[in-house]
């Protein structure tokens, strides 16, 4: 059932919702000295919200695992050791106008993060995020979300999806949780709504895209199964720095490590911080041993597990083709010209 | 409580087994939880030292013994070092059992190789003592264990009972030049005893863990032996941090270590890309 | 003392052939100086390093001294050129990041000067007093983004 | 660039060198290039989108690429100044590298950046460069190009920030190093950070808070900064290359004007002149120690 709202209504809702005390995460412009972005940010009043504009520059990860999280605060004392689990219960929170592939990365991660342990660390910023999508309008040349499954109107992983019309929004609420948003904030939507009256430029975007890159994924990973020592791995990883700007700019990238950080001779904090299979620190041995001796051995890990082994263990790409891998990289890497080229090698195999 | 936050355990026993090797003896703080804990042999744990961080062993003591389990180190790193300052009485934190386990009760009715190299006696000796506590179920027992020097060689009160006993066959070794004047074993590699040893391959099974080298050398010898690849298990060792399949580490082609392992057998171990 | 009634804690680094000798003999000199400073050994200004300093503030310290033998005086000959040099840097550095370089005092004191270590104490001591406490540096710690969620302390 | 190319293939035909380290044109903007094939030396470019500083690929920690074999390497001025870095500092022998001087007409900000240059799109180092005409090089091609416009985004930023109050000065920073996700970027692309083990990766004992809090940061970007100083070739590759667009460069920029005060240090393309924190003199100031 499609509703539709004007974009004094939304501003009215977004209010509205921040006024309630839930916290709401919106693509806003943020001034650097690098110049001007888009970024999602924890904003305090509808009017600093920018749904449209350049590609959003961070994804939506930082908010569901933070960079940096304690897990528990740990005390040595005579008597003993006492732990004290972190922070409490995540603050209730509202994503509005996020991209199809921020959102879509997180149903994805929910696969590794459910996997026999339920990872609440992870599921309870996720339980308590409401998550409205608004279709993109704003690809650029390294989009690739329709070869991987998506697309700018992709519905996947948004409780309520907005559409851009003119003057306005189409809002199609998608879950439970999205229904029932409609219906506590139901003043502010229109009951009506004509999917043909969407803007046409979210048409054109999909097919932008879909010009950008097109593979088959099957293929790519039946190629990827049987070539493990492929020379065509070699000549990738030469430009790469190893630094891992890209997995941690990449919303479906979920690796982390966890340290010990102590305060003080007795105190500390236990922290889970984000990681990136692209260091040798990743999987080097206490011994010095390192089983991923180079840069080519971690670039093959980043495109296997992606491509070949998440798709096999949890049925979906590790990857929502945003692009933001390509941007972040100081080296020049891009991952839809690694794709093409294992594209053309698998045809040329089969 | 979260996943990640470790049982408390108090330190109850410390052996030296040579001077750089240490095994602790752990007893859950939480009477509860000593009473319900259990696992299987070839399982592993995350060891807590608070303000070090956690290091990855195989539980060495075997599930048919209760109230304790026990893990052997050697002191390399910042955790390790940690476990190392502690003295009995002291706590720390465990989080486990984590993984798969050693196939015992597949391996019953038959006979079992056990084949080790230095400290690879650790998660070899929690399944060596789960056969000897149910010995009726098995028919022959072999024991390899090979170490650099005698110095080297640990648990060494246990090797002392196993070689007193009738229904087990020990073989002891140390690599050439590494053994001492009044050393009564064999001298030379592990593999070269295996050969030496030529225990039947007749309905049987091996298990087998040591560094990778002798690994390397004695898959060979055990095919010629008549082992087929999918009867010969070892334990894998490599980088973990959560050790419950979500932080990406120990991904190895298509493998989890810490969930489809750590416990493989020569054949799935051969179709592993060499990432290990 | 102040109102507030805040007593500052202050870390000092002093080398230990002539600053630590200079200390010792204040205090058997019976010299009263303020007891807010810790005193950690090292065998050398040149040994100092500038993480310490920072580690020192991470961790609560509200001051630091830095102090070591005369230039020519030192044991090692150039350690305290060296020191001399990268404390340059330092001390102008640090305040281009925003930390008050007024809550940082380099010196040398030799090991006969047990009164002027007790003054550079006392002048630490009040001038920290008085510049407050420095929590900043230590409570830095936030969620890993801005408008991330907050990850706690 | 017709010379460059002819250059590059006659160096490879000759076996002077093994792989010849330049640019081309990426899918998305200008990139590092390797080139080990005579016939590839056709990819090789030169124009103001050559951003990247192409030195961080010469250092030890990158065995993939030393593998390769000697190298040639095309430098700009900038450049040259960081080869001459892991020369001064004996990461690199200079017959152990053929360098390739371009004689350079200013680069713009981004690789991907079309157009002449503007103040607005042209690099923050580029405006006022003496070393358009790199003199540490093998070969020198190219006829020197009109001197690039001058971009005021660095300089403005600086005045801003020193004209603030300490306090304020520190919550700016803050600001900035509590976006910093610990990507170590800013360490990867910078030719001057080759430790094999970084102090960030020492844990006994661990100086360096590792995860991507403000502090943690803090202690890592004054620490980079310390551990640049009068070495750092102000390519501004870390402020470039950082996801989270913070203003690194200003660092590097406020760490060589103290060493040009203090020591009257400049750090240049000669790599016979000692780097200033290794050395001292009688009378360096101290009027700031009691």
């Amino acid at each position: 059932m499609t509703f539709s709202i004007s974009d004094s209504g939304l501003n009215a809702l977004v209010d509205e919702v921040i006024a309630s005390g839930t916290t709401v995460i919106a693509p806003a412009v943020i001034k650097l000295s690098a110049g001007e972005r888009r970024e999602y940010q924890k904003i305090g009043s509808a009017e600093k919200m920018a749904l449209t504009g350049a590609i959003v520059s961070n994804s939506l990860k930082p908010f569901i695992m933070p960079p940096s999280v304690p897990l528990f605060r740990y005390t040595r004392a005579k008597a003993g050791v006492s732990l004290e689990p972190a922070a409490g219960k995540a603050q209730a929170a509202v994503v509005i106008g996020a991209q199809a592939c921020d959102i879509a990365a997180l149903e994805i991660v929910d696969r590794v993060m459910d996997w026999d342990y339920h990872d609440e660390v992870w599921f309870e910023r996720r339980k308590a995020t409401t998550v409205i999508s608004l279709a993109c309008t704003q690809a650029d040349a390294s989009c690739f979300c329709t070869a991987v499954g998506s697309g700018p109107d992709h519905p996947r992983g948004s409780d309520v999806q907005f559409l851009r019309k003119k003057g306005g929004y189409l809002a199609r609420a998608l879950t439970e949780t999205g229904k029932a948003f409609c219906a506590k904030y139901g003043s502010h939507f229109e009951k009506v709504g004509d999917d043909a009256d969407r803007d046409p430029l979210i048409k054109e975007t999909r097919e932008k895209v879909e010009t950008n890159l097109k593979i088959d994924l099957g293929a790519i990973r039946s190629f990827l199964t049987r070539n493990f020592d492929h020379e065509l791995w070699n000549d990738f990883g030469l430009r790469c720095h190893g630094c891992g700007a890209c997995a941690f700019a990449c919303p479906t990238c979920h690796c982390f490590d966890i340290v010990d950080e102590p305060e003080g001779i007795t105190h500390g904090v236990r922290r889970r911080n984000w990681d990136t299979c692209q260091t040798a620190k990743f999987t080097v041995h206490a011994s010095g041993h390192n089983p991923r001796k180079d840069q080519n051995s971690r670039i093959r890990q980043r495109v296997m597990h992606k491509f070949q082994i998440y798709p096999e263990r949890f049925g979906d790409v590790l990857c929502t083709g945003c692009g933001r891998c390509v941007r972040v990289c100081a080296g020049g890497m891009n991952l839809l010209e690694i794709l093409k080229v294992l594209g053309k090698s698998a045809e040329a195999k089969s | 409580m979260s996943i990640y936050q470790p049982h408390l355990m108090r330190v109850d026993g410390i052996i030296d087994e040579n001077p750089d090797t240490r095994t602790l003896r752990l007893v859950f703080k939480d009477p509860a939880m000593a009473e319900q804990f259990d696992f299987r042999t070839g399982q592993f744990g995350e060891y807590s030292v608070f303000g070090a961080g956690e290091c990855t062993f195989c539980i060495a003591s075997p599930p048919t013994r209760k109230g304790y389990i026990e893990c052997s180190f050697k002191k390399c790193g910042k955790a390790t070092s940690g476990l190392r300052d502690l003295e009995v009485g002291d706590e720390m934190g465990f989080r486990g059992p984590y993984g798969n386990s050693f196939p015992v009760e597949q391996m019953e009715g038959g006979d079992i190789v056990f084949i080790a190299g230095g400290i690879g006696l650790a998660p070899v000796r929690s399944v060596i003592w789960n056969v000897l506590d149910r010995r009726e179920k098995y028919q022959n027992v072999t024991i390899i264990y090979g170490a650099r020097t005698t110095g080297d060689l640990v648990y060494k009160r246990e090797l002392e009972e196993w070689s007193r006993r009738a229904d087990v066959k020990l073989w002891q070794t140390v690599d050439p030049g590494g053994e001492t004047c009044d050393w009564k074993g064999q001298v030379g590699f592990v593999p070269a005893i295996v050969e030496k040893a030529a225990p039947s391959s007749k309905n049987a099974h091996a298990v087998i863990c040591g560094p990778p080298i002798m690994i390397k050398f004695t898959l060979p010898v055990l095919s010629k032996l008549g082992f087929s690849d999918d009867r010969v298990f070892t334990t894998l060792e490599n980088r973990m941090k959560c050790g419950l399949g979500k932080c990406g580490r120990c991904n190895i082609g298509e493998v989890y270590v810490c969930k489809d392992g750590p416990v493989f057998t020569a054949a799935q171990l051969k179709n592993l890309p060499p990432e290990y | 003392m102040t109102s507030t009634g805040f007593e500052p804690k202050i870390a000092a680094f002093v080398c230990n052939w002539c600053t630590y000798t200079g200390a010792d003999l204040a205090g058997t000199s019976r010299i009263q100086m303020a007891t807010n400073v810790r005193i950690i050994r090292l065998p050398c200004t040149g040994r100092i390093d500038p993480l310490f300093i920072i580690k020192a503030f991470e961790r609560g310290a509200d001051g630091v001294i830095v102090s070591g033998c005369h230039p020519a005086d030192c044991h090692y000959t150039a350690g305290n050129y060296h020191a001399r040099r990268r404390f340059t840097l330092f001390n102008d550095f640090i305040e281009f990041l925003g930390i008050d370089s007024r809550r940082i005092t380099f010196s040398w004191v030799s090991a006969s000067e047990g009164q002027k270590w007790a003054d550079i104490v006392n002048d630490t001591t009040a001038r920290v007093r008085e510049l407050g406490p420095f929590s900043g540096y230590r409570d830095l710690v936030r969620s890993g983004l801005t408008g991330g969620q907050d990850a706690g302390t | 660039m017709r010379e460059l190319k002819d250059l590059a293939r006659r160096l490879l035909e000759e076996g002077a060198v093994k792989v010849v380290i330049g640019y081309e044109e990426g899918p998305v903007g200008v990139r590092p290039v390797f080139v080990t094939r005579p016939a590839d030396a056709e990819k090789l470019v030169f124009n103001s989108k050559c951003v990247q500083n192409l030195a961080a690929y010469l250092s030890r920690r990158r065995g993939h690429i030393a593998r390769l074999g000697k190298p040639a390497i095309v430098v700009k001025g900038c450049d040259a100044r960081a080869v001459a870095g892991l020369i001064r500092e004996s990461q690199l022998k200079r017959e152990d590298v053929v360098m390739i001087g371009i004689r350079c007409g200013g680069v713009s900000l981004q690789p991907s950046e079309e157009g002449p240059l503007t103040p607005a799109t042209v690099a923050d180092r580029c405006g006022g460069c003496e070393s358009r005409e790199p003199k540490l090089a093998d070969h020198l091609l190219g006829a020197l190009p009109p001197a690039p416009p001058k971009a005021t985004r660095m300089s403005e930023l600086m005045a801003q920030i020193e004209k603030m109050p300490v306090a304020e000065r520190f919550r700016f920073w803050a600001e900035q190093f509590e976006r910093c996700v610990r990507c170590n970027a800013c360490r990867e692309v910078c030719p001057m950070c080759f430790c094999e083990r970084c102090i960030q990766d020492k844990s006994q004992p661990q100086w360096i808070e590792t995860s991507p809090h403000a502090r943690g940061n803090l202690s890592w970007h004054f620490t980079h900064a310390m551990h640049l100083a009068g070495r750092c070739s102000s390519c501004d590759e870390c402020q470039r290359a950082c996801p989270a667009g913070l203003p690194l460069g200003l660092l590097n920029r406020k760490m060589a004007e103290i060493v040009r005060n203090r020591f009257e240090y400049q750090v240049s393309d000669d790599p016979t002149v000692p780097s200033p924190i290794g050395a001292f003199k009688q009378q360096d100031p101290q009027e700031f120690i009691k």
